[in-house]
């Protein structure tokens, strides 16, 4: 999905817009980085204490004190500023992040987000997730459509520990964007190629389509 | 990328301010002590404020000018042992005043600015300060809950700012400003120097942009700002 | 009591021994700066925000961003630090001020002490005085041995609002030093041309005097 | 009047670690771990350690050594996911782990730090998290009683640090140790650079030397403080 992937996080980057502060989780949203449209007046923040993040910096060009927080060489921008964990989450708690994009391995037609915990397979724990979640002014979700089994993530309810209740806004996928309304699932914006009994397939619970034509990402 | 640019003339600045609103006031003493950002409020005139600062200053200098015009309802404080005008208000009943602990006003500033409902204390068991409170047991011992305080709009002094808002204080004019920067749904700050971004070096910044809202490069530091002849 | 003070001010300095972290109160306490040993190895908090206090200054040698808690104009040392309220009284609380010289209003024989409000007459509020009487690791009192009517400040029992309940170790007046132990009130030293019955006389509560020779400050 | 010196030879720095100790360790991946104090408590060789420490670091590197020697009965973290090893002995049983929310670990950690009982949040009500929590209701809404979190001893990372104790940080290095440098009985800091007194301007200081007990110098920087290859 190569391809698919460079247009999945070039689209989900035009969600950030001027003046917001965006949290980019670990996983595919840190990627976003690398599409954020140059000359846009906004600031990036990463939990372990910068906000201001510059472009990531291959290992020769790397400073060792300087990571985003899934441990990737980055750099600083004109007016970037480190602060200890603790302030860092201070703006996380308080509302002054604007957006967040997260991974999921579950998002549910309510807006539950599962992303921390397999259990009995996978407890890494959840680092600073669950307040990211729960506190972000607007949380996104960074994922593919399934999982590599196939199966939806897009669910009616989920399965596993819960992130946070009801807090994604809206789900950026190699397949689609699809909000989460009052409906449940409401389909936004296509991925090129994909059609409409595809994504609906691949949904794991209704997937309400407006009647309006459907614009393609 | 590049951040975006907070700077603000002073009117705007605070033209939000609305009648009742809680007003945090950086300071502690002459440091710190956003003396013009004080006056543009006292021209601004909104009333019924409840205004959260560490002290009264002096007869005649920054917060007392909004004593005096009459626009504050409610003081939230720690001392007020230098301004006798203040006292004067308040044993009038002109003012409501609440004396905080020093540090647990801190406390409860930064509990606002950080998302935290309230902090457990067992500062001032067995003084008044326990009037009113309610009491949380923890490891079999009597705590405060101390509940978080936020404000519609905090007034800071800063050294120096850039123009995102990161900012830098000196010596003790630091104070309640850093916290304050935290707990307020807008930050207005007042600076004695604007530079470009860039020029605070990023391990240097007191206050990360993050926090701030407006950026109001002063002027001239009027004679309030100077060294108290006493 | 001009010189009956300085030296109440330089017995009081000798409390600071090597290695302290002290706190100076408003009033008399901050007074004992000028009489600290100059070569001796401790750092002075004020708890506005800043630790290793240097000389006071004249006003037209102060800097006017850096003053006491009383509000006078301070200096650095080589290895000073500023910071702000929330860190200063963290290390209040944490413990780690070693020491705090504070005023009184009253001293019980208990330790309890009350110098914040006299109700009806003078509320000026409690500052930062009521967590550095109750979570600084000792607690001593500087103050006159009577108040202006001549009343004693050492009584055996508080009349007005406490500050902090058993918190005073020690007690250096104009007339003597006195130690708060299991008995109650116990003489430590007399001031110069002070008489043990003069002492006593002006004290609220039992003196108890040790039985070996008193000495002199 | 002058300030006290403390630095401290490694060895003695450490010393005073006991078996079934509670150790706090700064650092967020590589930036700002301590990996030489790290080391030096592997030789000496304490167990039934509570280690305090945001994440597991990698396999053959920092924390890692100290879980792989057996000293670490309990580890008090947020994430171990690029840690393997460490996930392989929490599965086995071999060592006891509690999560926390990134940030409520450290508001835990400052709360220790500040002397205040617990703070009070709603971070994840609705969530495994509120297991075994306290509750308290703040304006009819639940909170969970986050406790404080204290130390033995804090083993920590400074970029610069002066005798007194005055320190620095660098970049994201910062993390988790000036909150640690408030909350433990023994503050013991590995520093990249040692500097007389008066050379950190006071207003540059990131933790105060009032809460840092030892300074250990270090003569080199071992390949694990080193950009990693991936």
């Amino acid at each position: 999905m190569s391809s698919a992937r460079d247009r999945l996080l070039a689209r989900a980057a035009r969600e950030i817009v001027p003046g917001m502060v965006v949290n980019l989780g670990i996983g595919l949203p840190t990627q976003v980085l690398a599409h954020v449209p140059a000359g846009i007046a906004a600031c990036l923040h990463t939990e372990n204490g910068m906000a201001g993040i510059g472009p990531a910096l291959p290992p020769s060009q790397a400073d060792r004190n300087l990571i985003d927080a899934g441990g990737a060489y980055v750099s600083t921008l004109p007016g970037s500023a480190f602060f200890d964990s603790v302030t860092s989450f201070a703006m996380v708690r308080a509302g002054r992040i604007d957006l967040t994009m997260l991974g999921a391995f579950e998002v549910a037609a309510n807006g539950d987000l599962a992303n921390w915990k397999i259990p009995g397979k996978f407890s890494p724990g959840m680092g600073g997730g669950i307040e990211l979640a729960q506190k972000a002014r607007r949380v996104v979700v960074i994922s593919t459509h399934t999982d590599r089994a196939g199966n939806p993530k897009l669910k009616s309810a989920c399965t596993l520990p819960l992130t946070a209740a009801g807090c994604v806004a809206r789900i950026f996928t190699d397949m689609a964007v699809v909000d989460v309304g009052p409906r449940g699932f409401e389909l936004v914006e296509l991925a090129e190629g994909r059609s409409l009994a595809e994504v609906a397939d691949a949904t794991g619970a209704p997937l309400h389509v407006p009647d309006h034509p459907i614009a393609t990402f | 990328m590049k951040l975006p640019d907070k700077t603000t003339p002073m009117a705007q600045a605070i033209a939000t301010i609305k009648d009742g609103d809680t007003v945090m006031i950086g300071g502690f003493g002459v440091p710190g002590t956003p003396m013009t950002l004080i006056h543009a409020l006292v021209a601004h005139g909104a009333r019924g404020l409840t205004v959260i600062k560490n002290d009264a200053n002096e007869p005649g200098m920054g917060v007392d000018h909004l004593l005096q015009s009459g626009q504050v309802r409610r003081l939230i404080t720690t001392h007020l042992g230098l301004n006798a005008n203040a006292m004067a208000l308040m044993n009038a009943g002109q003012i409501e005043v609440e004396f905080n602990a020093q540090g647990i006003l801190a406390e409860r500033i930064r509990a606002g600015g950080a998302g935290i409902g309230a902090v457990l204390s067992d500062v001032g068991i067995g003084t008044e300060l326990e009037h009113g409170k309610q009491v949380v047991q923890l490891d079999g011992r009597p705590h405060l809950v101390q509940t978080a305080l936020r404000a519609d709009v905090a007034l800071l002094h800063a050294d120096c700012a850039d123009g995102f808002g990161n900012l830098t204080y000196r010596a003790t004019a630091r104070n309640f400003n850093p916290v304050m920067a935290m707990a307020a749904q807008r930050v207005v700050v007042e600076t004695e120097t604007l530079v470009a971004l860039g020029q605070i070096a990023p391990d240097a910044v007191h206050t990360p942009g993050v926090f701030v809202d407006c950026v109001v490069p002063l002027e001239t530091l009027t004679k309030e700002y100077a060294v108290v002849e006493r």
